[in-house]
């Protein structure tokens, strides 16, 4: 049973710094990325798992606090496709326009605005 | 091993951190910003929850939770302003 | 210029934070002292910082639920006009945030008021409780701007609240001897249960139901505020 | 180790307090006060206060920007 719960230990250790090297990359990708609708594909996908991932290996670690973390890790589920979608509409609608390169014919027929 | 590890996690989340904050101050749109300032709300909830396990308090999982509500709350609120919607 | 002076005051700030960084720890002085070796006796609360807020501290909590009444009443004086001007149609929140919105209102509101009834076990308190369920009807008023809180519901849950708080404590008056007493009135419990601490839980509900119905008013004011007319002719 | 982060995290605070200070865009300015405010929080968490650290998020972090982003839009309004 000891062994069961350091191995639990370690392998939520791992999951976690996994789950760390995600949230870097998606900050990596914020950073780096030209434009708005970019950076949101990088920053809130990765971050997201990264998230999910670094707190279910916090919860492994600690299997007696796991309930309350999949609590975190649900409303991290429910809420982030909310905020990420309102942010991506908010751009477009407050009209920053995609960098040139990056956009098809029908996405400017969704957006209204001519290919840039 | 394991709390080495948390710590190893602690660290590079740090680095996404910082990282997102060069972004939100350097951003040159209001948008910009605002994912930036999302990337940083997810990267600070892992490390309040790492701070609850090196403390080994777990009452600090409330206020994490606490604040991934009310962070979402203020990205929704700024994403409705850009939107004119309030 | 102002920038400047302004960023002076930053730096100093924040070398006065940094400084403090290596003192992150206990410190030890006489009431502190007292309230670390007698709290948990005293009140039976796990919680120490309730202890101290509710039962201590507690004309103290009294005078800053007024004083969050008094801005919240001042605010909605200035910012409630009839004869302002229309202000311009906002955008409609997409479905999805819409539908979400109505989705997570009921949990919020469940959270706020786990929040401030176990405000004796856990962090947190009628401040924060209050502040959580008027975030989740923050939510409603951001996915559509013009839904109107019930103002007579608000009215008396705030009111009634606030007399609830006077009268324990003058309850605690007649019973314990002293205003907000926890002696006497209630049996104090078993350390960490839900029933335990006499009276702070009680106090702590009160003040959560008053701050988030005051939270709640104040944010509707202003998401319902008109443009002053008068402003508008005085600048042309 | 949690030593290095509380000083990096008091920096993340120091440059937010700045850029807000010498934003020229008003909404920018808010948003990285916010950003003070959410880092503040965890903060307090380090130094083992979680009731302030949840009053911080509430307050500091949800509330008082939606406030400032209100009376922002409302001004702008009565400008127009």
């Amino acid at each position: 049973m000891e062994t069961f719960t350091a191995v639990l230990g370690v392998a939520g250790g791992v999951i976690a710094v996994i789950g760390a090297l995600f949230l870097f990359l998606g900050a990596l990708g914020i950073y780096r990325m030209p434009d708005v609708y970019n950076r949101l594909h990088a920053g809130t996908k990765a971050t997201t798992l990264g998230n999910i991932l670094t707190l279910v290996g916090f919860g492994l670690t600690h299997p007696e606090w796991l309930p309350k973390i999949a609590l975190v890790v649900l409303f991290v589920i429910l809420t982030n496709p909310l905020s990420s979608h309102a942010l991506a509409r908010a751009a477009i609608r407050s009209g920053v326009r995609p960098v040139a390169g990056t956009t098809s014919d029908e996405d400017c027929a969704l957006t209204g605005g001519q290919k840039p | 091993m394991a709390e080495t590890l948390v710590l190893v996690a602690l660290g590079i989340a740090l680095l996404a951190g910082m990282l997102a904050t060069v972004q939100l101050v350097r951003g040159p749109d209001a948008a910009t910003r605002a994912v930036a300032l999302d990337a940083i709300t997810l990267i600070t909830l892992p490390m309040m929850v790492g701070l609850a396990l090196v403390v080994g308090r777990s009452i600090y999982i409330d206020v994490a939770l606490v604040y991934a509500i009310l962070s979402f709350l203020g990205v929704v609120a700024f994403a409705r302003y850009l939107d004119r919607g309030i | 210029m102002k920038q400047l002076i302004g960023s002076v005051f930053v730096l100093v700030m924040g070398l006065f934070l940094w400084s403090l960084v290596p003192l992150l720890g206990p410190s030890a002085g006489y009431l502190s002292t007292y309230f670390t070796q007698h709290g948990v006796a005293d009140n039976h609360t796990a919680n120490l910082v309730t202890a101290v807020v509710v039962n201590y501290r507690g004309f103290d909590t009294l005078g800053e639920v007024l004083v969050l009444f008094a801005s919240v009443s001042g605010a909605t004086f200035v910012l409630r006009r009839r004869d302002g001007l229309p202000t311009a149609q906002p955008w409609p929140a997409s479905e999805f945030l819409a539908t979400g919105a109505r989705a997570l209102f009921a949990p919020l509101v469940v959270f706020g008021a786990y929040i401030f009834v176990h405000g004796h076990l856990t962090p947190g308190g009628g401040f924060q409780g209050g502040a959580v369920v008027a975030s989740a009807v923050l939510m409603l008023l951001l996915v559509n701007r013009d839904r109107h809180l019930p103002h007579g519901l608000m009215t008396w849950l705030e009111s009634l609240s606030g007399f609830g708080f006077v009268l324990t404590g003058l309850i605690g008056l007649a019973v314990g001897g002293s205003f907000l007493s926890n002696k006497g009135l209630m049996p104090l419990g078993e350390w960490n249960t839900l029933f335990s601490g006499g009276l702070i839980p009680i106090i702590y509900v009160l003040v959560g139901i008053k701050v988030g119905a005051e939270l709640s008013a104040l944010l509707d004011v202003m998401f319902h505020s008109t443009g002053d007319a008068d402003h508008q002719e005085g600048q042309a | 180790m949690m030593l290095a982060i509380d000083f990096v995290v008091v920096a993340v605070i120091f440059v937010a307090a700045v850029g807000a200070m010498s934003c020229k865009n008003l909404v920018s300015s808010v948003l990285l006060g916010g950003l003070a405010s959410l880092v503040a929080s965890y903060l307090f968490l380090r130094m083992g206060a979680p009731d302030v650290a949840m009053t911080e998020a509430a307050i500091g972090a949800a509330l008082t920007t939606v406030i400032f982003l209100v009376a922002t839009r409302r001004t702008q309004e009565v400008e127009e």
